[in-house]
């Protein structure tokens, strides 16, 4: 192909405003990126970064319009072109790979058509197109016979359907392509897997990467170069080593020390704690007569972090449901503090249910938009303790404890921010002075540096003797805050230990795969 | 839809002449001009008259008819059966426009002796049927078997009680012997009735043949049926159109619009609503009848409170007489006295005419113990046009004197049900014109069909009737029913307000129409004496 | 697929069942004795005990009920109370007129519905939209019956004098005008809204702009891309609007004097004439449930979600 | 420990309540200015009306009568009189019908929703049968049977209404009882009415108000299609759907008679819906505020 350096993509003073009041999405953007090579876009959610990847191709979402800047790609300036011009080189010059391949796909379309439209190029006959579409689709690993062609985006899997969407962008051979967190849901395996095939991609057909993610490390380990984005903006920008090791921006600084890094070493051997507060052995669960959970044990000790660790699907949810009482079809031995639990909350002593206490993955919806912060922290206290004498005290209390101010207790949880919304979970669970605090992927919906936040929150908690039961399907999360885990692997136990143990010598195939695949980074002045 | 049994014409006592008739209308205080018009022998119809013209087709939007029309001879329900029924069929006897019986088919109809239990019909001559064949004594015995037969007996058989089918007689060619078992001075009027025609033996109301004005040709159930004319009708020249069309118009509206895009030339019962549609043009007409159709309230005479005659005289003294008819009928209607029988020789016209006396009504009532307190309902239906309208009316009256009146709507098929609690203490009906015998038979005597007053067990009232009855002498029998019509002025259970006129609609080309006061519309559908303008 | 198709019927006709006997159980809590009611003023006890006999009423309420049942399945629906003609002879006619007033107001409101929804849908937030989204809330929100009377007083003999406002049999074509334009009015807005919602969500959604992203012209995006999925939904919902018509014509038919079920149903309240009641709610339920059954099926088979997430 | 966070803290008012939303839409106001003129003609029309509902002071169908601005009606009475009193037992009859087919509905609606089971298909199937009646169709064949009163019609509507409302409501609980919150409630075992009542009541009221809006405008289409037919309230009532009814005869001759009440639904309903609009736009932004 052609120079490997030449810049294929080049912004410069690029501004998105949006309609009709005219704030500015992205300010005075100018990046710009080689063949054969990948920028890594990265920002927490706001930024502008889907923004910007979107008027790449000079598409803007309704109510939004580019108003200055230059956006040349191979040569052209779409800014220049009409609407007919740009569509020309839509697809060929510059594609798009989109967060959500289930949505992007047309769900009324077959593949096959789906596939050879994008190539759009009249100058190929129909057995070109076809041969150039089968082409692409080896190239991403996926069947190439005709039935495949024939299938309806719903009949394939999730990492299937991605593998389409980067099909359906490669098959133009584009100078350049725009990947919007294009791994967003998938497992780390599958994720490294769709990640190599882009790499490769970029490499094999010269084409300039733009790789958009919230995801530091992912980013680490694919992108040549990186640029933040912080509230429209691009704060920092420049080679990816560089980046990592020395960031100059503060906002580029604080999102690295926010990334949870796998430690594999270091740990601290916990010992054998005292008689476990919650012992659970033979526990199988499922939904009718479908078995999730097979032959369950774990055990928490007062005062310990127990991490379950799993994928989505590996029955996590579901474990940390059943031992909250929410899940009701279960059996097996449950004992807390010496006494079965039994299946439903509501069978269970009041008591029992103060003591164990639940907080979920989404804050957005584990709060009754309609009561106010304080209502949120009294209901369960009023309900499992009893009328509070001092109920200020007790809301102050919590929220203390959440590392809010007593003042939110007027807020509606509208008035807070994600972060917040999770702070005010964790008071309403920790206002009735539980001894385990069942913690379900409370940090996946929020941004790193927020996750960080709360992580820290938790083993102030931890610190102060509450045992914790960590679910999460983050294995360097778990690596900082665990001091035990148990590995969840299809509904049964593949592997448990301590952390030490787990991570530095895993026993398991399942376990090791997964310390593998999950991307890292070296964070030079990480952490400072 | 109304229903139509009782809904026969005006009937007229046998041994009454005509004259006696015409005495009797013209001396009645509230008979308007049309009435007076229609005793005189000038048509009505049309802008000018001239002679009858031969030929064309008359179409008659008929207000009425559904899923339930027939042809049968005997059986007719429904206003566009009647309609059916007088274009395809003759009767013995007929009433003319002013209520007076003549014989039709018949030359004549006497009876033998005194008390009217034998009785000798001769037919005219030279009558045919629409087949041609001629229509003969046992033609009429058949029909009238047909209309008697034990097993099945038609609407008309109630007319003739103790007519014996088994005894009618064929004497000859053009003579029946009629014996009745009781005397039936009421006769002649039952032979009148429409649905009491003459039909061939043999008669199948599948294939209609009968000696009326117009011969069968198309009838399509729910819609329209056509006639040609009967070449052999016993009128000279009648009818002078070549075909008659008759087209169901149930809706009110739409028969209005038939005639105003002369889709039909003429139509009946035009609503009060449209009268002033049909006279803003130019080309159409409306012939207004008055009638002896009358809207009673009804009051038991056996129930509380109107068990008491004072309660029952308040309640005729409430009444607003012309505003009821204003608002009720639109004007369209005479003010009654309480009194039916309009059209009978003995109707008195010397009662003095009853007004509203809020007053008097109010100081009878306090009398029989009810002082501003009497709460009464007042069950109502949709039985006839303005019906319900005068219970309304008759509610907004009553406040005045401190009566409150409720209304109790009751479905027009279920009015004369008795689960619905049939006869009311309080109710309502409408009554085509009768002669007072006739009528009292039907709707007052004790075992009358619609006894709905109960006033029959009156012993004064019916000691006068029932001599009457019986007597032959038309004066004596006059001066009879007098005396019993004062005592029910004075303190029967009926509240008769007013009388109805009938509006019927036509084109300005439609001639030989005449108003009659049967209740029936068009002159009682009398098709044959119509004529159009030929181009 | 088929198999959810089939328990959908099951339903339907289950509901029918249910239908039938609540009808049936309406139609006997009718006061009044029927065969009274048959002969009114003519009634003499004998003539009524041989009509009981007739009708079958001195059985017990239960044998009734198999016996009407086993009658309708078979296409009997008994016989007229006001005429004694058999009910499914009678109601020919009025069905077939319904059923061709109906036709018309679909076949009229339909298309004009989709293309104004879509064009909104297209030309989003202008002034063709919001007028559109305008005209249809106050259309949809005026009863129909209203919407009749207006246009009444507006195009009728009282008002401009174009069409006239009751049906005649011998009347012309232009009668068919003001019912089938008032029905019209009533069945499209909603398929005007949805057609414009199902457009415009189809059109913002991913797969859409994913198509304009390769390069799809605008008339592929809207043609192959958007269209297919708008089809699902507003199928539904014209089969929706058209299954409401079966209720939505008696007001309609009453007002304009139209010869069909929905003025035999009130007639034959009026009368009282309890077997043409039970045919002709009957009926009109029955058309109802089948139509909306049709729309159920029709999401079914449009939407490939849909069959993936309905159970 | 922690320190605060980063994010913005700067405390966020809280957005727009539902109405003040609602009220933002220019439609919203131009519905409560028509509805509320209908409203108040209905509701003060008895007191300023000239004449009694039920006297005569016309010929019936007589227009151009001194005293009487639009003539009388099929009997002669007022038409300005009646139309003055006719609004209210509309307004009435609906209101009283909306209010409890959507109460009803909402209550079968969220426990149907959040009990499920059997009990939610009982419920469920139940109102497929109910629903399977056209509106109309069951209203016309219960007044026919019962003949027509008031209570008659408001339980009638009602009931149509309900398992139109159970569904909805349904379907927003579903929403609601798979957001955490509920489960939250459910973990520290609140009792199920406490949850109903405190948890997902309060979060399905945007639903709720959207449907009581198109239910209430609907009631006053189905009593006022009633009075039409003839199977609402009776004469003498004066009644704006009765009175389309009474008057329609003289359509041509008086059209005042109905032009009068046929406006005034329409206006009302029109009103109506612009309200429902609003508020049901507004609901759809809050609940979107809400998510993100």
């Amino acid at each position: 192909m052609t120079d490997e350096h030449s810049t294929a993509l080049s912004v410069e003073g690029l501004t998105v405003i949006g309609r009709p009041s005219d704030v500015e999405i992205i300010s005075d953007v100018s990046v710009g990126v080689g063949r054969g090579r990948i920028l890594g876009l990265v920002g927490e959610s706001g930024s502008g970064k889907t923004t910007l990847g979107l008027s790449l191709l000079a598409h803007c979402k309704r109510a939004t319009e580019i108003t200055s800047g230059r956006l040349v790609v191979a040569g052209h300036d779409l800014t220049d072109l009409d609407e007919r011009g740009v569509r020309e080189l839509r697809g060929r010059a510059v594609a798009y790979i989109p967060q959500s391949p289930a949505s992007a796909l047309n769900p009324a379309l077959r593949l096959g058509v789906q596939l050879a439209e994008a190539l759009h190029d009249g100058s190929l006959s129909k057995a070109e197109a076809n041969a150039r579409v089968r082409e692409v689709l080896r190239e991403v690993a996926l069947p190439d016979d005709n039935a495949f062609l024939r299938r309806y985006p719903h009949q394939l899997s999730g990492g299937q359907q991605q593998r389409v969407a980067i099909a359906m962008a490669f098959v133009g051979r584009p100078d350049v392509i725009v990947l919007d967190e294009p791994t967003t849901g998938l497992d780390v395996t599958t994720q490294k897997h769709v990640l190599e095939t882009i790499r490769a991609m970029t490499r094999d057909y010269g084409t300039a990467g733009v790789y958009i993610s919230h995801d530091m490390a992912v980013v680490a380990d694919l992108a040549d170069e990186i640029a933040v984005m912080y509230r429209g903006e691009i704060v920092e920008r420049g080679d990816a080593q560089e980046v990592l090791s020395a960031p100059e921006h503060p906002y580029t600084r604080k999102l690295l020390a926010a990334v949870p890094l796998l430690r594999t070493s270091g740990h601290e051997d916990p010992g054998e704690g005292p008689e476990p507060l919650l012992r659970v052995s033979g526990l199988a669960a499922g939904y009718g007569r479908t078995r999730v959970l097979e032959d369950i044990d774990v055990s928490v000790s007062p005062g310990e972090c127990v991490a379950l660790l799993g994928e989505s699907g590996s029955g996590k949810t579901t474990l940390s449901r059943s031992l909250a009482g929410l899940h009701h079809e279960f059996t097996g031995e449950v004992l807390f503090d010496g006494a079965q639990l039994a299946t439903s909350s509501y069978r269970r002593t009041a008591e029992q249910r103060r003591r164990i206490q639940y907080v979920f993955q989404n804050p957005y919806e584990a709060l009754n938009p309609r009561k106010r912060v304080r209502d949120q922290i009294l209901g369960p206290y009023r309900h499992l303790v009893g009328r509070p004498i001092d109920a200020d005290g007790v809301v102050a209390e919590a929220l203390e404890k959440a590392a809010l101010p007593a003042s939110y207790a007027d807020r509606y949880p509208e008035q807070l921010s994600g972060g917040e919304r999770q702070r005010v979970c964790i008071a309403r669970a920790v206002a009735t002075r539980p001894d385990l605090l069942i913690c379900d992927e409370i940090t996946s919906a929020l941004d790193v540096s927020v996750q960080s936040e709360i992580v820290a929150l938790l083993r102030g908690l931890q610190d102060e003797g509450m045992a914790l039961l960590f679910v999460t399907h983050n294995i360097a999360l778990v690596s900082n805050i665990a001091e035990r885990v148990a590995i969840l692997q299809g509904g049964r136990i593949a592997e448990q230990g301590t952390v030490g143990q787990i991570m530095s010598a895993p026993e398991h195939e399942y376990t090791r795969a997964l310390i593998a695949d999950t991307p890292d980074f070296e964070p030079a002045a990480a952490g400072g | 839809m109304t229903s139509e049994h009782n809904d026969k014409p005006f009937s007229i006592n046998p041994f009454t002449s005509r004259r006696s008739v015409l005495k009797a209308s013209a001396a009645g205080a509230a008979v308007a001009p049309v009435l007076v018009a229609c005793g005189s022998d000038s048509g009505s119809g049309g802008s000018g008259d001239g002679e009858p013209q031969q030929g064309g087709r008359l179409r008659v939007g008929v207000a009425g008819g559904g899923a339930s029309d027939t042809l049968d001879a005997h059986d007719p329900t429904d206003n566009v059966d009647i309609a059916r029924n007088y274009a395809l069929y003759a009767s013995l006897m007929r009433y003319d426009y002013d209520g007076t019986i003549e014989p039709y088919l018949a030359e004549s109809l006497e009876p033998e002796g005194d008390d009217g239990t034998e009785w000798t019909l001769v037919l005219k001559e030279g009558l045919t049927f629409h087949d041609d064949s001629p229509v003969t004594a046992d033609d009429v015995v058949f029909s009238l078997k047909r209309i008697l037969d034990p097993d099945d007996p038609m609407r008309g058989a109630g007319d003739m009680p103790g007519v014996d089918p088994d005894k009618l007689e064929a004497v000859d060619e053009r003579t029946v012997r009629i014996h009745v078992d009781e005397p039936l001075v009421t006769l002649p009027e039952a032979l009148a009735e429409y649905y009491n025609a003459i039909v061939p033996e043999g008669y199948d109301p599948e294939s209609p043949v009968g000696c009326g004005p117009f011969k069968y040709s198309e009838f399509v159930v729910g819609e329209y049926s056509l006639f040609e004319r009967h070449e052999g009708f016993h009128i000279e020249d009648q009818p002078y159109v070549d075909e008659l069309e008759i087209v169901n118009f149930p809706e009110d509206d739409a028969r209005v619009n038939a005639l105003t895009s002369d889709n039909v030339d003429i139509i009946t019962q035009v609503p009060h609503s449209q009268v002033s549609v049909l006279e803003g043009n130019d080309s159409l007409d409306i012939m207004e009848s008055e009638t002896g159709m009358w809207l009673p309230f009804t009051m038991r005479v056996d129930e509380e409170p109107f068990d008491d005659v004072r309660v029952r005289q308040a309640f005729r003294l409430i009444v607003d007489r012309q505003e009821m008819i204003d608002q009720a009928l639109a004007g369209y209607g005479q003010v009654g006295n309480d009194m039916y029988a309009r059209m009978d020789p003995s109707y008195p016209e010397d009662f003095d005419q009853r007004e509203q006396d809020i007053e008097k009504a109010r100081e009878l009532l306090a009398d029989a113990g009810y002082e501003d307190d009497l709460e009464v309902e007042l069950v109502t239906g949709d039985i006839s046009a303005g019906v319900v309208a005068s219970a309304e009316v008759f509610q907004e009256q009553a406040r005045e004197a401190g009566v409150t009146v409720n209304l109790r709507r009751v479905n027009a098929s279920d009015y004369w049900n008795e689960e619905e609690g049939f006869p009311y203490a309080f109710g309502q009906d409408f009554w085509s014109a009768r002669h007072y015998i006739t009528q009292a038979a039907q709707g007052s005597v004790v075992g009358a069909p619609y006894n709905e007053t109960m006033w029959g067990e009156n012993e004064e009232w019916l000691e006068a009737l029932e001599e009457a009855r019986t007597t032959a002498d038309e004066d004596e029998r006059n001066e009879l029913l007098r005396e019993a019509q004062r005592v029910e002025y004075e303190e029967g259970g009926y509240i008769v307000w007013g009388f109805v006129n009938l509006l019927d609609g036509h084109g300005t080309h439609v001639h030989g129409l005449k108003p009659a006061v049967s209740g029936h519309p068009l002159g009682s559908y009398a098709f044959h004496t119509m004529w159009l303008d030929q181009a | 697929m088929s198999r959810l198709i089939a328990v959908r019927l099951f339903f339907g006709a289950l509901t029918l069942w249910a239908v039938s006997l609540v009808v049936f159980a309406a139609t006997q809590a009718l006061p009044g004795d029927a065969a009274l009611q048959i002969l009114g003023r003519d009634a003499t006890p004998e003539r009524v005990e041989a009509l009981r006999q007739q009708l079958s009423l001195n059985e017990p309420v239960a044998v009734q009920y198999l016996q009407w049942l086993q009658g309708v399945v078979q296409g009997d629906l008994g016989t007229s109370f006001s005429n004694r003609q058999p009910v499914a002879e009678f109601l020919a006619e009025p069905v077939m007129n319904s059923l061709t007033l109906m036709g018309w107001a679909a076949l009229v409101a339909t298309p004009i519905a989709l293309f104004v929804g879509a064009f909104s849908a297209l030309r989003r937030d202008r002034s063709f939209d919001h007028t559109a989204s305008m005209g249809t809330l106050v259309i949809a929100s005026i009863p129909e019956f209203v919407v009749g009377i207006l246009l009444i007083l507006l195009l009728g003999p009282g008002g401009l004098d174009l069409f006239p406002s009751v049906y005649a049999r011998e009347g012309g074509i232009d009668q068919w005008i003001l019912p089938v334009l008032t029905l019209s009015l009533a069945v499209a807005p909603p398929i005007v809204r949805m057609m414009r919602a199902t457009m415009i969500e189809v059109l913002e959604s991913e797969y859409v702009q994913q198509a304009r992203l390769k390069g799809m012209g605008e008339r592929t995006v809207l043609w192959r891309h958007a269209a297919p999925n708008a089809i699902g939904p507003v199928a539904q919902v014209v089969a929706l609007q058209l299954a409401w018509l079966a209720g939505g014509v008696v007001a309609i038919e009453f007002l304009f004097n139209f010869p069909g079920v929905g003025k035999v149903l009130m007639d034959a309240i009026e009368n009282r004439d309890v077997p043409l009641i039970q045919a002709s709610v009957l009926l009109i339920a029955g058309v109802y449930i089948v139509v909306n059954l049709i729309a159920d099926v029709i999401g079914l088979a449009a939407n490939p979600k849909v069959r993936v997430a309905n159970r | 420990m922690s320190e605060p966070s980063t994010e913005t803290t700067t405390g966020r008012d809280r957005g727009p309540g539902l109405f003040r939303t609602a009220w933002g839409y220019g439609r919203t106001k131009v519905g409560v200015a028509l509805t509320g003129l209908i409203v108040l003609i209905a509701v003060l029309g008895p007191f300023v009306a000239p004449y009694s509902p039920t006297e005569f002071v016309a010929k019936p169908f007589e227009t151009g009568v001194d005293g009487a601005l639009f003539g009388g009606d099929e009997r002669g009475r007022d038409v300005l009189t009646r139309f003055l009193w006719g609004g209210w037992t509309l307004l009435l009859l609906a209101l009283a019908s909306a209010g409890i087919g959507v109460l009803a509905g909402t209550v079968i609606g969220i426990i149907a929703g959040y009990q499920r089971g059997w009990l939610d298909d009982v419920l469920m199937r139940t109102n497929d049968v109910l629903l399977a009646f056209p509106q109309l169709i069951a209203a016309l064949l219960v007044m026919s049977i019962l003949g027509p009163q008031p209570w008659l019609i408001v339980a009638v509507i009602a009931v149509s209404h309900m398992p139109r409302v159970a569904r909805v409501i349904r379907e927003a609980t579903r929403k609601v009882i798979e957001q955490d919150y509920v489960k939250a409630a459910e973990a520290i075992g609140l009792p199920r009415h406490r949850i109903m009542a405190f948890e997902i009541l309060p979060n399905v009221t945007s639903p709720l108000l959207v449907e009581l809006g198109l239910r209430l405008t609907y009631s006053i289409g189905v009593v006022a299609v009633l009075g039409f037919l003839g199977m609402g309230l009776q004469p003498p009532t004066a009644d704006w759907g009765l009175m389309i009814n009474e008057n329609r005869q003289g359509m041509g001759v008086q059209p005042w008679a109905v032009a009068l009440p046929v406006t005034a639904i329409a206006i009302l309903t029109i009103g109506a819906n612009l309200v429902t609009d609003g508020l049901s736009r507004a609901s759809i932004g809050i609940d979107r505020g809400v998510q993100k």
